[in-house]
């Protein structure tokens, strides 16, 4: 029996969690299995969970976020027959732990263009949720792809906080919408978890576009989300589910190539994503993937040729 | 910074500074009366749940409004039982109902909608929508611009920029909030009731003995705390923010206590001293390092400086602050 | 002449108290549609159950005789100490600092080390509310609770700039050094030939809590300091009138509650984590409130009330593991008990003084000297 | 005597108040036991009784303070219920409590409203009570600035609020709890002048007093209470202050204390413009200069809050305070290090504070605790590294109790669970037995019973003999007048002028307590 660790922003987040709901939802309508759940509450129980599960013979453990790498690189070699696997980390070096990283900035790269072309006053804004390289490495790919549709655009971006409680702070993403609003921002990217929940909300009060993160969220405010910068952590949960005991370890990266990243297209902001949007960054798309683009990543030294933080 | 900006400023100060206000005042008729009062989180907390989950469910703002006041209420009756009736500890009731509010929020969201202790979010009817004042600019007119509110607005002059970002466009509970402020100073001042709650602060045994009952008086003020709070919270939760999300008090109902002793328990004082706060929330959510000259300021300051600014006032500038000089303690005729 | 015996004040009212409280609890469980037979079950199970389960309850149990022990002394100066969170959180500091910096040859002298920082910082933590307080009459509680929240941004400033390795995205420190690792009940056990389990974090620490439950015993009903400390506590004017300084009982009782306060650290960081992370407290802070006033700030009292607490805790984590019911289920619960045992212990004590005066009435009307 | 009916029957009138069986047990205290009592209406009649007999008690309970446990309270003839003040004061009752219930920061018109504001809007209660003050001021002559704020103004002008508030809302039963303990004798006149007029108009007044001179100088009838029972009623006009006495001790009791001549030695108090500011920042020691010699009772009369307590806190070390203060030539420092209580007993001062139960003991600990009380820090108490040796208190307080014939004689047993003159016994037991070079004494038998007086009076004046210097604080005369050999009067933290016993009287101390000069006395 598979088991899953969400992480602090909790399993409803609408974002990075939720996401990894859907995936062990999907894979437990379509196999019938049934799987564990736990959403921590606080730092010092990763430890605990995951030695918990292990004990009582979850396998796989599949664990969300880079703060479980940590837990892992102890708890994991303590029980070498359990496969343990986690996303957004693929620095450990542990034999039995699938980890799972995406090329976040490639799909933000596309949204960014997304926010160029619909920005009418040429100035687009980023919300990121705990400032660390990871949402940083959000930003920079967002901000490449601006201004690769309007060289002279301007990004605003904030960091909503230094700790995990940045993944839940509705009311400051509130705040620091309305601040970018005042900036001239038009366009808002929230790369923030369970925080975007407010940027959004705000953006949609205030008559502003605004771009979701992670789980399809043009659904959260139909009409006034432009699109929603997918992050497919539900195929990477439900794939270590499906293949259960047997998962593959190692380091797993997911990009555009394979779909692990990608733009949301619904009903709900069909009316807002024209058609010469769509052509542009379709081509871009295949053109990353072809190679003809490279958006350069923020992990490579630690800095973003579009922007600064 | 230029002049909008520091327009926004204020105009965020005032939504933050409302839920303070609302608290703080409820505070102080509960002090006035002698029942301290730490319990202001939780009751707030349990409010803002309780909108938020009956504004979700009914879809009307205005039930969910009364929902929470109505949790506030039973906490408040809760307190009122433990410290007047029971005559037990009143920081230790406070605390726990602190803790009360926290549990239970959570449990009942997720029971009742599975969401992580959240409510859904809030649409439409089952939120509190800013007041649009005549004349202000407000969505109908971007509407018909063709253009967003903030552009108008940054487009228009200082006079309008005032008039419709500050003043207009809050919800009607932030109009409430402060129009509370010289209503308590009214009511604490100028009727009879307000003689005899400040009275039951100061000395019960004179009221007891003036033939009016003790425990009904401060009962009423527990009660109108638990209003004032039950407004607050549904406040947080229907109009600054669109649901509930677990612990989204923060720690407000602290700093409108510390904001009661900054004001020795008068209404007015309260006010100016919850903007204050207020407003240092507000710099602290928009700006996330402040930079004077080469140095920086850590968020981590700027997060804390609410907190440090209590202490400051505590300490150095409040001089001695007397508290109703029965409160806190339990009124005892009978060893 | 008492209305009650002792034994009744003592075990009576504090027993009738938990049960109000966990009938409550009950009807709590009940309300939210689950079966509370089968919950408590759980819990028991999960705490109790195994050796697993106990190293987690004894764990816990650690951290809160240490926060309730800090609660209790300050309640004996009557001095309301909430800010046991912030302290703990800055004894985390202190431990980190000393685990860190120096490279201990061995976990003995790291633990002494430690403690004795831990108890440093927890105790400075403390330091300027209770100078506040015996200066400026700033109140306590008040401060106290801003000092948590202050210390949250401090730990944070520190966890995310300072003591955050290189290139880690998470704030936290880096792994102590093995050589700091304390022994845990399995290795401490294995020798005796007793099997305990080994993934459970309880550990030497418990040892020292027991020892500063009985240093605290000694402290407050034997030394001179703690018959000043009490007499204070029962009354400021007469603490003047025997010449014993308001402000330096204040002082101390409040140095040695922050100092217990933040001795904790030596469990949760030392012990388990062997790294600071955020929240590393996990609340026991607060737990500590409740726990001095459960065990009516009697060390032997706290002793019992941190083992149920710790009970409580571990359970709870059980029944968020395998149930849907949140952990916040626990806060209820504790919530319920603070309630109970602290504030509406007269609703309690009235009924049951009422009925040992209507048991004695008869012998006692002729009233002589 | 006891329990005899005022012998001669008025028939004429139902008796303004009547009590019945009245009953209540304060947890395991039975306050009162099974009170009857009638007072007939236009008249002043007298309750006394030691302290805790249950007086107030009882008043209380008629006032609607209290419910009794058991009894019926009859109002002109007709039985009414009194469960609160409320109902009370609807029967026309007004009290005057031994310890006023007055809103400090309140103004007096706002304290006299209170409660009585005949409006939901302050403004035109505040104008109507305004107008009828002044007619009452005319009527009674007693003028109080409507307008000052309670905490500005003295006792005496608080306790006419008081009776204020009472003829505010018209009560024709008038309850007065101890009035007088805190008025100059030219107050207590003017307040039994008012009672007269009151008496004259029809009302009726029920006194509480310890003074025996009082209740014959202004009563009709006089009920006497001990041990929470009515022991007698008797006319005033045939009883006299011996027969009082005795009924309210239950046996006959010596008023004088026997001691020889002082013979003083040399001073071992030296007092130079001492001065003390209280919290506010109020001069509360106006400069006092005084002296006591060894062997010597140097007794501080004035009415209470004139600054005495002040003078033994800062010379016992409590509170700081400016000027020069030496024993037996040592000067003692009156603020920072060295200024506190630990201090003055290692410099040979013991203090016996007036408030016993607030100061002077720790209600939660037992006996023996409290007998290491302030000399904790003792060798002989103190075990190696900062242990207390718990068995040489115990030892020593069974040896106390035993002198000091405290009962019961059980170091075991709480200080909340001895009565008050057994609690003021272990007090006056751990000070004098230190035989301290300078004994400061403040209300020494305050809520004593008379034989416990005796005992106390004895030890102090064996103190005296044993050529040790005593400072003695009273509001009572009569304790002050048997016990000093010297007088010293204070009024607003001054010493109004200083008295030998035999050269002066009741009415000149009198004076000087309310502030008149010496010259002018
Ligand atoms: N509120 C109370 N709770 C408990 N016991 C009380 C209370 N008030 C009075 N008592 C007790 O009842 C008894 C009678 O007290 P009461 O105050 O009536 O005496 P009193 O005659 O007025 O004495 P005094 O002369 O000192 O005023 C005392 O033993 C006292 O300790
Ligand atoms: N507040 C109280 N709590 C508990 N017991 C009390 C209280 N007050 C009085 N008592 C008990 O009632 C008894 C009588 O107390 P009270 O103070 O009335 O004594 P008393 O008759 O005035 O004696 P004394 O003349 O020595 O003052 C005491 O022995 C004491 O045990
Ligand atoms: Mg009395
Ligand atoms: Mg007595």
């Amino acid at each position: 029996e598979p088991a899953l660790i969400f992480d602090l922003g909790g399993k409803f987040d609408k974002s990075f969690n939720e996401a990894a709901y859907t995936g062990a939802e999907r894979w437990a309508e379509e196999t019938g299995g049934t799987y564990r759940e736990i959403e921590l509450q606080s730092e010092a129980q990763r430890e605990q969970a995951l030695r918990r599960f292990a004990e009582a013979g979850a396998n796989p453990i599949v664990t969300m976020g880079f703060a479980m790498a940590d837990p892992l690189s102890t708890v994991a070699p303590d029980y070498p027959d359990t496969k343990f696997v986690v996303i957004d980390v693929s620095w450990l070096d542990v034999p039995n732990l699938r980890q799972v990283a995406f090329a976040e900035h490639e799909g933000s790269y596309l949204v960014g263009m997304m926010a160029a072309m619909a920005s009418k006053s040429g100035t687009v804004g980023f919300v990121g949720g705990m400032d660390v390289p990871l949402i940083r490495h959000f930003g920079c790919g967002y901000a490449q792809g601006v201004k690769a549709v309007n060289p002279d655009a301007k990004i605003v971006a904030n960091m909503t906080g230094t700790t995990p409680a940045a993944w839940n702070d509705p009311v400051k993403g509130s705040e620091l919408t309305k601040a970018q609003i005042s900036q001239g921002a038009d366009v808002i990217y929230a790369a923030a978890g369970g925080t975007g929940v407010g940027v959004l909300q705000t953006a949609a009060d205030e008559g502003i576009l605004s771009i979701g993160v992670d789980s399809n969220q043009n659904h959260l405010h139909p009409g006034k989300v432009l699109t929603s910068m997918l992050k497919r952590v539900d195929v990477a949960v439900y794939e270590a589910m499906k293949a259960g005991d047997a998962v593959e370890t190692g380091v797993f990266t997911m990009g555009l190539a394979e779909d692990g990243v990608g733009y949301a297209l619904d009903d709900n902001n069909a009316d807002l994503v024209t058609d010469e949007m769509k052509a542009a960054v379709d081509e871009a798309r295949q053109k990353i993937i072809d190679g003809e683009i490279t958006v350069t990543s923020y992990y490579e030294n630690d800095s973003c040729p579009a922007l600064s933080f | 910074m230029d002049f909008l900006t520091i327009v926004q400023v204020l105009d965020s100060t005032i939504r933050l500074s409302t839920p303070l206000l609302l608290a703080c005042l409820a505070g102080l008729f509960s002090e006035r009366a002698g029942i301290f009062d730490i319990g202001l989180e939780g009751k707030m907390l349990a409010a803002a749940f309780f909108s938020a989950a009956v504004a979700a469910v009914t879809g009307s703002v205005w039930l969910g409004l009364a929902a929470g006041t109505l949790a506030s209420l039973v906490l408040s009756a809760l307190h009122g039982l433990a410290s007047i009736t029971f005559r037990g500890n009143q920081l230790i009731s406070g605390v726990a109902i602190n803790f009360l509010a926290s549990g239970i929020t959570v449990l009942i969201a997720q029971d009742w909608f599975s969401q992580g202790g959240r409510t859904p979010s809030l649409m439409g009817g089952a939120r509190f929508e800013g007041l649009e004042f005549p004349f202000a600019i407000g969505p109908s007119d971007a509407e018909a611009a063709g253009s967003t509110v903030s552009q108008l607005i940054a487009d228009a002059g200082p006079v309008q920029q005032v008039y419709s970002e500050l003043l207009s466009g809050h919800s009607v509970l932030v109009y409430l909030a402060f129009l509370a402020v010289p209503a308590s100073w009214w009511v604490l001042y100028r009727t009879r009731f307000g003689l005899r709650l400040r009275a039951v602060g100061e000395n019960p045994a004179a009221v007891d003995t003036a033939g009016v009952s003790v425990v009904g008086l401060r009962f009423a003020a527990v009660a109108i705390c638990g209003v004032l709070c039950g407004i607050a919270g549904a406040y947080l939760a229907t109009a600054l923010q669109a649901g509930f999300v677990k612990e989204m008090t923060a720690g407000r109902g602290y700093i409108a206590l510390a904001a009661l002793i900054f004001a020795k328990w008068r209404p007015w004082h309260a006010m100016f001293a919850c903007v204050l706060f207020g407003f240092l929330q507000a710099i602290a959510l928009r700006y996330q390092a402040v930079r004077l000259g080469d140095f920086t300021i850590p968020v981590q300051v700027m997060d804390a400086l609410p907190y440090i600014l209590v202490v400051v006032i505590l300490a150095g500038l409040v001089g001695k602050a007397t508290p109703p000089r029965a409160g806190g303690e339990p009124y005892v005729k009978e060893r | 002449m008492d209305v009650m015996p002792k034994w009744a004040e003592v075990v009576l009212v504090p027993l009738i108290s938990l049960l109000l409280a966990a009938i409550l609890s009950a009807l709590v469980i009940l309300g939210i549609g689950e079966d509370p037979v089968a919950a408590v079950t759980l819990m028991v199970d999960g705490a109790l159950g195994s050796t697993y389960g106990w190293g987690y309850t004894l764990y816990y149990a650690t951290n809160f005789m240490f926060t309730g022990l800090a609660v209790a002394v300050a309640f004996h100066a009557r001095l309301f100490n909430i800010g046991g969170e912030g302290q703990a959180m800055l004894g985390g500091l202190g431990v980190a600092i000393a685990c860190l910096y120096v490279p201990w040859p061995h976990w003995s002298l790291a633990l002494i080390a430690a403690t004795i920082s831990a108890g440093i910082f927890g105790a400075a933590w403390a330091a300027l509310p209770a100078w506040l307080q015996a200066k400026r009459g700033s109140h306590i509680v008040i401060t106290t609770i801003m000092f948590n929240f202050i210390a949250a941004a401090v730990l944070n400033y520190m966890l995310v700039t300072a003591m955050r390795p290189e290139g880690a995205m998470d704030p936290a420190t880096e792994r102590f050094a093995p050589a700091m690792h304390l022994p845990t009940l399995h290795e401490l056990l294995a020798p005796l030939g007793i099997e305990f389990s080994k993934a459970a974090p309880a550990n030497i620490s418990l040892l020292v809590a027991l020892a500063a439950c009985v240093l605290v015993w000694v402290l407050i009903w034997r030394t001179r300091l703690g018959y000043e400390i009490r007499a204070y506590g029962h009354s400021e004017n007469g603490a003047r009138y025997a010449g014993i300084s308001p402000v330096r009982i204040t002082m101390i009782a409040m140095l040695i509650s922050g100092g217990l306060a933040g001795m904790m650290a030596i469990n949760n960081v030392m012990g388990e984590a062997e790294r600071l992370v955020l929240n590393a407290t996990e609340g026991a802070g607060f737990i500590g409130i409740a726990v001095a006033l459960m065990g009516r700030s009697h060390p032997f009292g706290v002793f019992l009330a941190s083992i149920l607490f710790g009970f409580l805790y571990q359970g709870g984590a059980e029944l968020a593991l395998w149930t849907n019911i949140p952990r916040e289920l626990i806060v209820v619960i504790q919530a319920l008990v603070i309630l109970f045992t602290g504030a509406l212990d007269n609703m309690v004590r009235l009924p049951l003084e009422r009925l040992f005066l209507a048991l004695r009435r008869p012998t006692t009307t002729p009233q002589g000297k | 005597m006891a329990g005899a009916e005022p012998t001669e029957q008025r028939v004429t009138a139902a008796p303004a108040i009547e009590l019945r069986g009245i009953s209540k047990a304060f947890g395991p205290v039975q306050a009162n036991k099974n009170i009857s009592i009638r007072v007939m209406p236009g008249t002043i009649h007298g309750i006394i009784g030691e302290n805790g007999a249950g007086k107030s008690t009882l008043m209380s309970i008629l006032y609607g303070f209290y419910k009794a446990d058991a009894g019926d309270i009859l109002i002109h003839g007709k039985k009414v219920d009194i469960p609160d003040s409320q109902a009370a004061i609807a029967a026309g009752i007004g009290m005057v409590f031994q310890h006023f219930k007055l809103v400090e920061n309140f103004t007096v018109l706002e304290n006299i409203i209170l409660g009585a504001e005949g409006g939901g809007l302050l403004r035109p209660s505040l104008a109507k009570a305004r107008r009828s003050l002044l007619e009452l001021e005319r009527d009674y002559g007693l003028n109080v600035d409507p307008d000052s704020v309670i905490e500005e103004i003295g006792v005496g002008k608080q306790q006419r609020v008081e009776i204020l508030k009472a003829l505010y809302r018209e009560a024709d039963i008038l309850i007065l709890d101890e009035p007088t303990g805190v008025l100059t004798p030219a107050e207590a006149d003017q307040l039994f002048r008012i009672l007269r007029r009151l008496r004259d108009e029809g009302k009726t007044v029920i006194l509480i007093t310890h003074k025996l001179r009082e209740i014959m100088e202004i009563t009709d009838s006089v009920s006497v209470m001990r041990r929470g029972e009515m022991t007698a009623t008797v006319r005033t006009a045939e009883t006299g202050p011996e027969e009082l006495a005795e009924l309210m001790v239950g046996r006959k009791v010596l008023l004088r204390v026997d001691k020889a001549p002082a013979r003083p030695g040399k001073p071992v108090l030296e007092v130079r413009d001492l001065r003390v500011r209280d919290g506010a920042g109020v001069e509360r020691l106006r400069g006092i200069d005084l002296e006591v010699r060894a062997g010597e009772i140097l007794g501080i009369a004035g009415v209470a809050g004139n600054g005495q307590s002040e003078l033994l806190e800062v010379l016992g070390g409590m509170r700081e305070g400016a000027g020069a203060v030496s024993i037996n030539g040592r000067a003692l420092p009156l603020s920072g290090h060295g200024a506190d209580g630990q201090a003055r007993r290692a410099d040979g001062i013991a203090h016996v504070p007036e408030d016993r139960q607030r100061e002077g003991l720790i209600m939660a600990y037992h006996a023996w605790e409290n007998i290491a009380f302030g000399y904790h820090r003792d060798a002989r108490f103190c075990g190696a590294g900062g242990m207390m040796n718990h068995a040489e208190m115990r030892r020593d307080t069974e040896d106390k109790m035993a002198r000091f014939d405290v009962r019961p004689p059980d170091p075991w047993l709480t200080a909340k669970n001895f009565s008050g003159g057994n609690q003021q016994k272990i007090v006056v037991a751990r000070e004098i037995e230190r035989n301290p070079d300078l004994l400061l004494i403040g209300q020494p038998t305050r809520g004593v019973d008379i034989g416990a007086i005796e005992f106390i009076h004895q030890q102090i004046v064996a103190l005296r003999d044993a050529g040790k210097a005593i400072l003695l604080v009273s509001v009572e005369l009569d304790e002050i007048f048997s016990l000093s050999d010297r007088i010293a009067v204070m009024f607003d933290g001054q010493i109004m002028g200083e008295r030998l016993p035999a050269e002066t009287d009741e009415t000149e101390l009198g004076l000087l307590m309310a502030g008149m000069s010496g010259e002018a006395a």
